[in-house]
C-alpha cells in the first residue's frame, strides 16, 4: 500500500515557552548563549541544533524543546522569561505521501511543499483545536502538537481520516525536529 | 427488463454491465453509465412524480441539476433519502427508488383533488382564509392538514450511518465546470505552471456539446475532451474533481464544493466517506458552468413526456435512449433543431418542429440542416396546449396570429425557450448581471473579484467561442497568480459556432394551466394575480407565488417568471431584475456540511489527566465548558444525590480530594506583574509577598463582575493566576489584549499553563495529615499558614514528583491544593488516594464541591455573578480598593449600579423542614395574582448534609438589610413553595476557624 | 378605500371570476410633501407602527418610507419564532404583550399571519442550564406567562427524532416549554400590516430611501429622501440593521452594532417536527415550515456586517448542531442559506424610545429576536409617538439606560454587542 | 470564510481568529471621565463600509491585530499589529 499512513506518538520530554524581545540585543544574545541556538525571528520557522529546537510561536514567543529552568535568571536579566510547558502538549507524527492530504482534512493551512517547506512550522487549527504543525525534513512527515486535554479527540480524528489510505501505528518516539 | 426504448448502439453507457433496479417496486434494468432518469426512460417510464401543490402527474423534464419534477425517494431504511433528482442520480446495481408526494399510488393519487379545486387555491390563498374561528387552536388544526399535504419526500427515521469528511484545498486557479470551456481554461492555466483544481458536477468531463459533428483541433470532440482530461490528470499540479459540485462562493474567494464520493454506489467502501466537502481557497477562478435550458408556458406544458429539448437530445446521444416514439419539438431558437435531428436519427418520428420565428433557417445552420433532412417545420407557430393525463398524447398547435389550432398526436414534446447561463456562483460572488436581449437571458456583467465567466456561462453558446474564451481566461488567471509559460500552448480551435439569438417567446396565451415553476406549481395566472394585487417587486412575486423556491431554486423557471412579470407590468425584463442567487447552487447533504465535527465531536471534549481513574471509579460526569468533570462517585446502589451528600459530609468530617485541573491557570512573569494585577483586579496586589496567595475579583469594562480566582506569587517576579474553568480563555485574551494594546510599556509576559498543571484540592480536617504524609516539606500551620504558596516533592509509587503547593480553600475546610505537571497528574491523584485512605479520604465531585461552597457562602461566576451583578451586590464591595484604578471602575458609579434597591447576595434557610425548590423565585405573597413582583431569586441551593437542612444563596432586593425576614421561595414549575429565612450567605464557620486550622 | 374582506367566501366568489378582480393589497402612492408622522423602514415594525398610529391614535397622515421592497429586511428573512419566555421583568411583560397581540392578529388585520402556537422548547444539557431554564420558567409563571418544564422522557415522547441518549456529547436533561410560543408567517406580517395600514389611509412608499434628517431648532422637521424632502414633525425610525445610520443622520450615536445573522432551510419533507426546538448550548434553533422545509439558525457571524449574506463557518456550526440533536436528518439537504443584518445592542435588549432630538423616536436594537416583538413594538412606538412619552411597557427600553447603568441584560454578556 | 493576512503568520483562514470589536474607539486614559468611558464602552459608529476592528490571532501567534474590513463586502483591506499604523494594502489583495 503505497499511500499507507504511519501514525505515531511524538513524545515531548521537556518544552519551555520562552518569551522576550529580540530587538533587545542582550536578550537575543542571552538566548543564544543559553540554548545554543538563536531564537528565530522569522515567523513559522524553526532553528535547531543537535540538542534542541526553537519554534517560532509569536513575535515575542518561542517553543523551546530543551530545559530552560537553569536559564531563567539569565533570561530575566535580559528582560526575558521562560515558562515550563513540558507537559502541556502531546505530539503525533503523521508520515507517508498522503500526510498532507490527511492534515488538510482538518486544517485550513496550505500544506503544499512550496508554501509549507520542510523544516518549518505553523500554528493553526486541527478541527476546532489549536495546533502546531511541523514539517519534517528527513521524511515525508509532519508532527502535530496539540494541548494535552484534547488528545483523545485528535487521535480519533486522525485514525478515522487515515482509514481510507490504510494506516499503521508505530511506536512512540521522542519528538525531534529532523 | 426489456429496456424497450434503448437504442441498439451508441451512447456512453456500458451495455456489458447491466444493473438491476426498482422503481415503486417494479424491477427494471439499466446499464452502467445510466442515471436513474435515463434508465427509467429506457424502460419507457416517464411518469415519476406528483407535483407539490396540485399533485399533477409529472415526468422527467431535464437531464441534470436543473430538473424540477423528477424527485424520488432513494433507498430505504437508514440510507433513505428524499427529493433525489433522478436525472443526477447515477444508477447502481440494486438501486431502489420510489415516487413521492402521492397516496395511495403514483398513478392514482387522492391529492390530485387539489387540481380539481385549484381555482379555490390560487397563489397566496392561505393568506385570505383559514381565519375562522379566530383562535390560535383553529389555525393549528388547519395547519395540521396543510402540513400533511405539503412536504415532498420523507426523512429517514434512523440516524444516517454514513461518514462525511472535509478537505481544505488551495490553488492558483479554480475552474468550475469541466465542459469544453472549462477544460480549455484548465489546460492553459496548468501549462503556465499554475496550481489548478477543476470541479465538474457530473461523473464525466465534457459538458454539453450542441453540435454533434463538431471538431476541435481537427479531432472529434469526444477525442479532444478525453485527451485534455488525460493530460490534466497526469499533471501533478492539477486536481481533477469529477462528481463535485461547486455549491457556494464565500468570503476570501473560498469556494465550497461537494464531492459525491460514493453516491454512485449502494454504500461507501469501508473507510471512505459518502461525500467530501471541499473548501477551496482559490486565488483566481474561471467559471465555466454552462447554461440551463428553460421552457415555455403553454397550457399543459407539464404533462409527462414533456422534456427540455437539450435533455431529450442528451438522452439520445449520451444514454442511447429514445425518450418517445413520436415527438413534437417546440423551440424559439436554433439549438433544439439538434434535438430534432438527433431524435430523427434515433428513429423517433418527429411529427413537427414548432417555431414561433417566421424563418427559422435564417437564424441558424441547424434549422437548415433539419429542413434538409426533411423534418416538418411549422414556422410562426406555437403549441397552445398539450393533452394527456399520465403522459402527453397530443398537442394543439396554432399559427401565432391565429386562434384556430391543429392537433398533433405525440408522446414526446421537446421544448426550448432559450437558455439561462449558469450565473449562480458569479452572482454569489457579487457579480452583476445584465439582460442580453439577443439571447433573452441574464449574462454576467461585472465583478469586483478575480473571477472570469466563460463559454455558455458567459452567454457564448458556440464551441469555438467557449474554447477561445476558456483558453484565454485560463492563461490570464494563471498570469494574475504569477504563472506565465514560456512556450505558449496553442489555443484549441473549432469551427462550430453556436446560436446567438433567441426569439423571446415566453408564454402562449391559452386556456388551462400554463406552468412557470413546475416544482411549486406556479402558473402564468398566479403571476397575473400577484401583479393584480400589487405584489409586483420580483421579491414579492417570488414570495407570494413561491416561484423559484423549490429544490431546483427555479433553474428552469425564474427567468420565465420574471419575463411574464415584466410583460404584465409593461417594463423591460432588465427593469424587474432577478431575485438573489443564494448558496447552495444545488442542495447539499446536511451531513456533509459539518463533516466529522458533529455528534460526539460537535465540540471537542477535554479530559483531565485523572479522567480514566474517575471513570474507573464510577464517576458520573458533567460538562464544564469543554471539560468533562466528575459530578459525583456513586457507589453501587447509591443515587448521585446521596453520593454527593456523602462526599460533602466526608469533607467536613474527615477529608476529601477533588480534581480541579480544569481551573484556568495563567503564569505571569516580569517586573510589572503587580501593576498589571492592580489594574486587573478590584483589590490590591503590590502587597502580596512571595509565597503567598490572594483571592481577587475582575470586572468587565462596564463594572460588572467578570471572573474571580486566586493569584499566587511564586517568585519575586513570577505569579500564577487561576481563573474559573469557563472563563479561562476569556481572561487570557483580556490579558493579552491589555498587554499588547493598552499597556505595552508594562514588563509582563503571560502564558496559559492550564494544560501544564494537573491540580487537586485536598480538604477536610484531616487534610494536613494526608498532605504531610505525601510531601517533603513542613505543612504545619506555622510553617505553611493559610494562603501560603510553595513548592515541594510528592512521594508517589513512581518516585517523587515536583509539585506546587497552595493553602487555598474553596470548601471552607482546612485545605491544600497540589499542582503537578499534567503527565504526572494521574500519579499524584493515586498517591493522594492511597495515602489518604487511612484518614478516611474520599474523592468528591463537582456536586459535593458545590454543596461545600454554598455552605461556606462562596460565590460562583455564572450563578451568583450572573453577568449583571457588581462586586458590591455579591458582598465583595469591600475588596474594591478606593485608592486605585482598575478595569471597570470608571463606570461602576453609574446610578443604576449603586441603586440601593439592587439585588444583593444573602443566605436562605428553608423553614418548616421543607425542601428548597429548584431555581426558586422570592416573593412576599405566593398567592398574589400574576404578575407577582419578584424580590429576588435563588442562585444556588442544596441540601446541606452538614446542617441537616435545605439552604440557598440568593440575590434579594436590598438583601443585606433584610436579615431575619421571612419570604417565600416559590417554583410554580415544580408547584412548590417554601418559607425561607433571610440571613448571611455564610452558613458554616463564619470566622474561618476551620480553614485557618 | 374599502378593501375586499378576505375570507373563504370571498375566495370562492373570486374563483368564479378567475381571480381577475382582486384589488390591490395596498396602493403605491407618490409621496406627499408633508405628513403628520413619517416612519422610516417598511419592515414589520415600521408598518405596525403606522398601522397603530392610524388605528389606535387616529393619526392617519402617515407615510412609511421603505428604501427597497416591503418586508425585504429582517422581517422577510427571519426564522419566524415567536415567544415570550424571558427572565427579566421588562422583557417578559413586553414580549407577553406582543404574544397576546399575535394571538388576535389575523383577525385584526383580516390577513392570515398563521400564528402557529406549536410550542417553543428550549433544550438544556447541563445541570447549570437546567437551573437557568427553571429560573426563567418560574419567572415566566409568576409573570403570568405559560411555561412548563419537560423531562427527558417527556421530550423523547413529544419529539421522537431528538437524540435523547444520556451519553450524548450534549445530553438532553430536559427542556423549558412555552406552549403558546411558535411561529408566524413572516411575509404575511409585513403584507397584512401594510394592507391594513393602507386601508386606514397610511401611504406606503417603497423604493424611497431616507438619506438625511432635517433638524431645525433641536427638533425634527422632516426627512430627505431619494424622492425629495418630506416634512413631518414626528419621525419614527424602524430600520433594524440600519438604526445607527439613521440615528447618525440626526447626530445621535447609538450603543448598537450591526452584525450578520444567517438562516437556512432544507428541502421540504413531510412533517417531522411539530415543535420549535432551540438549544443554547449548541446555539441552534429549528422549526418546520408549513411547506415542509426545516428552518434553522444559530449564532451570529461574530463580526460587524452589512453584507446580508451567509458564510460557511456558521452554516457548518448550525448543521453540526442540527445533526447532533437530530441524527436522522443527516440525509436531508440544505436548499438555501441567507443572511440578515441585525441591530445588536450592548445589553441585548431593544430601544423603543424618544431620542434626544424632539420629534424623533426609534424602535431598534432588536438583535436576533425582534420579529416576535413586531406587534408590540409597533403598538408601543405608536403610543410613544402619539403621546410623546413612553407607555409603562416600554418605559425601561430607553437609550439613556446605558449611561445610567440600568442595562437589561438577559444573557449577562455585557457590553459586547456580538455576544448577546 | 474570510482570509486575514496576519502581519506575522501570513494569510490565514478567519477560523484562526477571534473577533475583538471596534478598534476605532480609543481606550480612554485611566483617569478619564465617566462620560469618556461610557462613550468608549457603549457608543459605536457602526459604519457601513470600511471598519477598523480588533482580531486576535487566537489559533496562531496570539497577536491582537487591527484589521480594516469593509462591512458591506467583507473584503479585508489592511491588517497590522495593534498599535502600529494601519496602512491600506496597496495591492488590495484578497
Ligand atoms: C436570520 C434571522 C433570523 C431571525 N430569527 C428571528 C426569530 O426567530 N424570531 C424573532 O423574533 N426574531 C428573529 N430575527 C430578528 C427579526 O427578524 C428582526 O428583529 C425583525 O424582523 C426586525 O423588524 P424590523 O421591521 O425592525 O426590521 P426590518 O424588517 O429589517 O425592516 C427595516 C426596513 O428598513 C428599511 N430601511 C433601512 N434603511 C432605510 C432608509 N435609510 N430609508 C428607508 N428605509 C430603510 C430596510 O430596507 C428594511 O426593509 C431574526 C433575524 C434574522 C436576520
Ligand atoms: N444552446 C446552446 O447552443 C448551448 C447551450 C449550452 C451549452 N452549449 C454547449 O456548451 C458548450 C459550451 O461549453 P461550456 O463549457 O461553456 O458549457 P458546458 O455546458 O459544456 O459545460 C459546463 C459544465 O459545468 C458543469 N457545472 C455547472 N455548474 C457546476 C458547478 N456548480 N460545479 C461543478 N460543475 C458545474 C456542468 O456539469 C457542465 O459539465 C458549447 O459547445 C455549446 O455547444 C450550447
Ligand atoms: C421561514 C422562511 C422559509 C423559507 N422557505 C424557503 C423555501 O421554501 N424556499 C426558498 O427558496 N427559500 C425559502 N426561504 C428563503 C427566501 O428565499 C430568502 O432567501 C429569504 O427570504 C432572504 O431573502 P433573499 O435571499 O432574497 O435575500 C425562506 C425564508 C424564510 C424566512
Ligand atoms: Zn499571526
Amino acid at each position: 500500500m503505497p499511500d499507507l499512513i504511519v501514525l505515531s506518538e511524538a513524545s515531548i520530554a521537556t518544552a519551555w515557552n520562552v518569551q522576550g524581545d529580540l530587538h533587545r540585543a542582550d536578550f537575543a544574545a542571552a538566548a543564544t548563549r543559553c540554548f545554543g541556538v538563536a531564537l528565530p525571528e522569522t515567523p513559522n520557522t524553526v532553528v535547531r541544533n543537535v540538542a534542541t529546537a526553537a519554534f517560532w510561536l509569536g513575535p515575542r514567543s518561542w517553543l523551546l524543546l530543551a530545559d530552560a529552568s537553569r536559564h531563567r535568571d539569565v533570561l530575566a536579566e535580559a528582560g526575558g522569561v521562560a515558562f515550563d510547558v513540558s507537559a502541556s502538549r502531546v505530539g503525533y507524527t503523521i508520515a507517508g505521501p498522503q500526510a498532507a492530504t490527511l492534515l488538510a482534512r482538518h486544517c485550513p493551512l496550505d500544506f503544499d511543499r512550496q508554501v509549507f517547506a520542510p523544516g518549518t512550522c505553523a500554528q493553526s487549527l486541527f478541527g476546532q483545536v489549536n495546533a502546531l504543525f511541523y514539517r519534517h525534513i528527513a521524511a515525508d512527515a509532519f508532527t502535530l502538537l496539540v494541548a494535552r486535554s484534547f488528545d483523545r479527540g485528535v487521535i480519533e480524528h486522525l485514525r478515522t481520516s487515515a482509514a481510507q489510505f490504510g494506516y499503521a501505528a508505530a511506536a512512540s518516539r521522542p519528538f525531534v525536529a529532523d | 427488463m426489456t429496456q424497450a426504448f434503448r437504442l441498439a448502439a451508441g451512447g456512453e453507457i456500458d451495455r456489458a454491465r447491466p444493473l438491476g433496479f426498482a422503481f415503486d417496486g417494479a424491477p427494471l434494468c439499466g446499464f452502467a453509465g445510466d442515471t436513474l432518469a435515463s434508465a427509467l426512460l429506457a424502460n419507457g417510464v416517464h411518469l415519476v412524480a406528483r407535483s407539490f401543490k396540485y399533485h399533477r402527474p409529472r415526468g422527467i423534464y431535464g437531464v441534470g441539476t436543473e430538473e424540477p419534477n423528477a424527485l424520488v425517494q432513494l433507498a430505504t431504511g437508514a440510507r433513505s433519502e428524499p427529493n433525489v433528482r433522478a436525472t443526477t442520480q447515477e444508477l447502481y446495481d440494486g438501486l431502489r427508488a420510489a415516487s413521492q408526494n402521492r397516496w395511495p399510488s403514483l398513478r392514482f393519487d387522492f391529492g390530485a383533488l387539489n387540481d380539481a379545486f385549484s381555482r379555490l387555491i390560487p397563489a397566496g390563498f392561505y393568506y385570505k382564509t383559514f381565519m375562522w374561528p379566530s383562535t390560535p387552536r383553529a389555525w393549528l388544526r388547519y395547519e395540521h392538514a396543510i402540513r400533511a399535504m405539503a412536504g415532498m419526500g420523507r426523512a429517514a427515521h434512523e440516524s444516517d450511518p454514513d461518514d462525511y469528511e472535509h478537505q481544505h484545498a488551495h490553488c492558483d486557479v479554480l475552474v468550475i465546470g469541466g465542459g469544453a470551456a472549462g477544460l480549455a481554461a484548465a489546460r492553459a492555466a496548468a501549462q503556465a505552471g499554475a496550481r489548478v483544481i477543476v470541479c465538474e458536477e457530473q461523473p464525466r468531463f465534457g459538458g454539453s456539446i450542441t453540435d454533434p459533428d463538431a471538431a476541435i483541433d481537427d479531432a472529434p470532440v469526444g477525442a479532444w475532451i478525453e485527451r485534455a482530461r488525460a493530460e490534466l490528470a497526469s499533471s501533478p499540479r492539477v486536481t481533477l474533481l469529477p462528481r463535485t459540485t461547486a455549491f457556494g462562493f464565500y468570503d476570501g474567494v473560498l469556494v465550497g464544493a461537494l464531492e459525491r464520493v460514493a453516491d454512485h454506489l449502494a454504500a461507501p467502501p469501508p473507510g471512505f466517506p459518502r461525500q467530501r466537502l471541499w473548501k477551496i481557497r482559490a486565488r483566481d477562478v474561471v467559471l465555466a458552468t454552462g447554461a440551463h435550458e428553460r421552457g415555455i408556458a403553454y397550457a399543459g406544458n407539464d404533462r409527462p413526456g414533456t422534456l427540455l429539448a437539450h435533455a431529450a437530445r442528451t438522452y439520445v446521444e449520451r444514454y442511447a435512449v429514445r425518450p418517445g416514439t413520436r415527438a413534437v419539438v417546440f423551440t424559439n431558437n436554433d439549438s433544439a433543431y439538434a434535438t430534432a435531428l438527433a431524435l430523427h436519427a434515433a428513429g423517433v418520428d418527429v411529427a413537427a418542429v414548432i417555431d414561433p420565428r417566421s424563418a427559422p433557417e435564417r437564424d441558424g445552420p441547424l434549422a437548415s440542416r433539419a429542413k434538409d433532412s426533411g423534418l416538418a417545420i411549422e414556422a410562426a407557430s406555437a403549441i397552445v396546449s398539450a393533452h394527456g393525463r399520465l403522459r402527453v398524447s397530443a398537442v394543439d398547435v396554432a399559427p401565432l396570429a391565429e386562434t384556430r389550432s391543429r392537433r398533433i398526436a405525440c408522446d414526446l414534446v421537446c421544448v426550448s425557450g432559450g437558455f439561462n447561463p449558469v450565473v449562480h456562483l458569479f452572482s454569489q460572488a457579487r457579480g452583476t448581471l445584465r439582460f442580453d436581449d439577443a439571447l433573452a437571458a441574464f449574462v454576467p456583467d461585472c465583478l469586483p473579484l478575480p473571477i472570469t465567466a466563460v463559454g455558455a456561462a458567459a452567454g457564448r453558446y458556440g464551441l469555438a467561442d467557449a474554447l477561445a474564451q476558456g483558453h484565454a481566461a485560463g492563461k490570464e488567471a494563471a498570469a494574475r497568480t504569477g504563472h506565465r509559460s514560456a512556450a505558449d500552448l496553442p489555443e484549441p480551435r473549432s469551427e462550430s459556432r453556436g446560436m446567438t439569438t433567441v426569439h423571446a417567446l415566453w408564454s402562449v396565451p391559452s386556456k388551462g394551466k400554463c406552468f412557470v415553476d413546475l416544482q411549486n406549481d406556479v402558473t402564468a395566472d398566479d403571476i397575473a394575480l400577484a401583479v393584480r394585487e400589487g405584489y409586483t417587486s420580483v421579491e414579492h412575486l417570488k414570495r407570494y407565488t413561491t416561484l423559484g423556491m423549490g429544490t431546483d431554486q427555479g433553474k428552469t423557471s425564474n427567468v420565465l417568471g420574471l419575463a411574464l412579470l415584466a410583460e404584465r407590468l409593461g417594463v423591460p425584463i432588465a427593469a424587474v431584475g432577478t431575485t438573489t442567487f443564494r448558496p447552495p447552487y444545488t442542495p447539499i447533504t446536511l451531513g456533509a456540511v459539518p463533516g466529522r465535527e458533529r455528534g460526539a465531536h460537535v465540540a471537542p471534549t477535554r479530559h483531565s489527566a485523572m479522567h480514566d481513574w474517575h471513570a474507573r471509579h464510577g464517576a458520573r460526569f458533567a460538562t464544564a465548558g469543554l471539560w468533562l468533570r466528575p459530578h459525583s462517585y456513586p457507589r453501587p446502589g447509591e443515587s448521585e444525590d446521596d453520593a454527593a451528600n456523602r462526599e460533602a459530609r466526608n469533607v467536613r468530617a474527615r477529608v476529601g480530594v477533588v480534581d480541579v485541573s480544569t481551573l484556568g491557570k495563567i503564569e505571569l512573569a516580569g517586573r510589572d506583574v503587580a501593576t498589571l494585577l492592580n489594574r486587573l483586579y478590584i483589590n490590591t496586589w503590590d502587597t502580596l509577598a512571595v509565597g503567598r496567595c490572594r483571592y481577587g475579583v475582575m470586572l468587565r469594562d462596564d463594572g460588572i463582575v467578570m471572573d474571580d480566582g486566586t493569584t499566587s506569587r511564586l517568585g519575586p517576579s513570577h505569579y500564577l493566576m487561576t481563573t474559573t474553568t469557563v472563563n479561562a480563555v476569556k481572561v487570557m485574551q483580556q490579558i493579552d489584549y491589555l498587554l499588547q494594546a493598552v499597556w505595552p510599556e508594562l514588563d509582563v509576559y503571560a502564558t496559559s499553563v492550564t494544560e501544564q498543571w494537573s491540580a487537586t484540592a485536598v480538604s477536610g480536617p484531616r487534610a494536613r495529615d494526608v498532605v504531610a504524609a505525601l510531601v517533603d516539606i513542613d505543612v504545619s500551620h506555622q510553617a505553611f499558614p493559610f494562603l501560603a504558596a510553595g513548592t515541594c516533592n510528592v512521594r508517589t509509587a513512581q518516585g517523587p514528583i515536583a509539585a506546587r503547593l497552595f493553602r487555598i480553600s474553596y470548601s471552607g475546610e482546612l485545605a491544600y491544593e497540589l499542582h503537578v505537571a499534567a503527565d504526572r497528574g494521574r500519579a499524584l491523584w493515586e498517591a493522594i488516594i492511597t495515602s489518604g485512605a487511612p484518614f478516611g479520604l474520599m474523592p468528591y465531585g463537582t456536586e459535593a464541591m458545590s454543596t461545600l461552597r454554598i455552605e461556606k457562602g462562596h460565590i460562583v461566576v455564572g450563578a451568583e455573578a450572573d453577568g449583571r451583578t457588581t462586586a458590591d451586590d455579591l458582598g465583595l464591595g469591600k475588596l474594591v480598593n478606593p485608592g486605585k484604578w482598575c478595569v471597570g471602575k470608571p463606570l461602576l458609579s453609574r446610578p443604576g449600579l449603586t441603586d440601593p434597591q439592587r439585588w444583593q447576595l444573602v443566605g436562605l434557610t428553608a423553614l418548616d423542614g421543607a425542601m428548597m425548590p429548584r431555581a426558586a423565585k422570592l416573593v412576599t405573597d405566593p398567592d398574589r395574582a400574576a404578575p407577582n413582583p419578584m424580590e429576588g431569586h435563588v442562585t444556588s441551593w442544596c441540601y446541606s448534609p452538614n446542617l441537616g437542612q435545605w439552604i440557598a444563596l440568593a440575590l434579594l432586593a436590598e438583601g443585606r438589610a433584610r436579615d431575619g425576614e421571612t419570604l417565600w421561595a416559590v417554583s410554580p414549575l415544580a408547584n412548590a413553595r417554601v418559607r425561607v429565612l433571610v440571613g448571611s450567605p455564610c452558613f458554616i464557620d463564619p470566622d474561618g476557624k476551620r480553614l485557618r486550622a | 378605500m374599502s378593501p375586499v374582506r378576505y375570507s373563504l367566501v370571498s375566495l370562492a366568489r373570486h374563483a368564479l371570476s378567475g381571480h381577475a378582480r382582486w384589488p390591490l393589497a395596498w396602493r403605491s402612492p407618490a409621496p406627499k410633501k408633508h405628513y403628520d408622522a413619517v416612519i422610516v423602514g417598511g419592515g414589520g415594525h415600521g408598518l405596525a407602527t403606522a398601522y397603530y398610529l392610524a388605528r389606535q391614535h387616529g393619526i392617519r397622515s402617515v407615510a412609511v418610507l421603505e428604501k427597497g421592497w416591503l418586508g425585504g429586511g429582517n422581517t422577510g428573512r427571519n426564522t419566524t419564532i415567536v415567544r415570550s419566555n424571558y427572565h427579566l421583568g421588562s422583557n417578559a411583560l413586553f414580549y407577553e404583550f406582543s404574544l397576546k397581540l399575535w394571538e388576535g392578529l389575523s383577525r385584526e388585520l383580516n390577513f392570515n399571519v398563521m400564528y402557529s402556537a406549536r410550542g417553543v422548547l428550549n433544550l438544556v444539557h447541563s445541570p447549570a442550564e437546567v437551573d437557568a431554564a427553571m429560573r426563567r420558567g418560574n419567572a415566566m409563571r409568576l409573570n403570568g406567562i405559560d411555561a412548563g418544564f419537560l423531562s427527558r422522557d417527556e421530550i423523547a415522547l413529544r419529539i421522537p427524532r431528538l437524540d435523547c441518549t444520556p451519553h450524548a456529547r450534549f445530553p438532553i436533561l430536559g427542556g423549558l416549554l412555552q406552549p403558546r410560543g411558535g411561529t408566524v408567517r413572516h411575509d404575511a406580517v409585513a403584507w397584512g400590516y401594510a394592507r391594513a395600514a393602507d386601508a386606514l389611509g397610511v401611504d406606503i412608499i417603497q423604493q424611497c430611501e431616507v438619506t438625511g434628517m432635517r433638524i431645525e431648532g433641536g427638533a425634527v422637521a422632516g426627512v430627505e429622501t431619494t424622492r425629495g424632502f418630506i416634512s413631518a414633525p414626528r419621525v419614527g425610525i424602524a430600520v433594524a440593521g440600519h438604526s445607527s445610520q439613521l440615528a447618525a443622520m440626526a447626530g445621535v450615536a447609538l450603543p448598537i452594532e450591526s452584525h450578520g445573522l444567517q438562516a437556512m432551510v432544507t428541502e421540504p419533507v413531510k412533517p417531522v417536527l411539530d415543535t420549535v426546538v432551540t438549544s443554547g448550548a449548541v446555539h441552534f434553533y429549528i422549526s418546520q415550515s408549513d411547506k415542509g422545509e426545516l428552518v434553522m439558525g444559530g449564532d451570529l457571524d461574530f463580526h460587524n456586517s452589512f453584507a446580508q449574506r451567509g458564510n460557511l463557518p456558521i452554516i457548518e456550526h448550525v448543521t453540526a448542531a442540527c445533526l447532533t440533536l437530530f441524527p436522522s436528518f443527516g440525509r436531508l439537504k440544505l436548499m438555501r442559506a441567507w443572511g440578515g443584518i441585525v441591530d445588536m445592542t450592548m445589553d441585548g435588549s431593544p430601544i423603543i424610545a424618544k431620542l434626544p432630538v424632539a420629534g424623533l423616536y426609534m424602535t431598534g436594537g432588536w438583535c436576533y429576536g425582534g420579529f416576535k416583538a413586531t406587534p408590540a413594538s409597533g403598538w408601543l412606538l405608536a403610543h410613544t409617538i402619539a403621546h410623546d412619552a413612553p407607555h409603562a411597557l416600554n418605559a425601561a427600553f430607553t437609550l439613556e439606560r446605558f449611561a445610567e447603568g440600568r442595562m437589561i441584560d438577559e444573557k449577562g454578556a455585557g457590553p459586547y454587542a456580538w455576544q448577546h | 470564510m474570510m482570509l486575514i493576512r496576519c502581519p506575522w503568520c501570513g494569510p490565514r483562514a478567519q477560523a484562526e481568529f477571534t473577533y475583538g470589536g471596534d478598534a476605532s474607539v480609543r481606550r480612554p486614559a485611566t483617569d478619564a471621565s465617566e462620560a469618556d468611558w461610557f462613550a468608549y464602552v457603549y457608543l459605536r459608529d457602526n459604519p457601513k463600509g470600511p471598519h477598523d476592528e480588533l482580531w486576535l490571532h487566537s489559533a496562531g501567534c496570539r497577536s491582537w491585530l487591527e484589521v480594516r474590513r469593509d462591512t458591506r463586502t467583507h473584503d479585508v483591506l489592511a491588517c497590522a499589529p495593534v498599535l502600529e499604523p494601519l496602512d491600506g494594502d496597496p495591492a488590495g489583495a484578497p
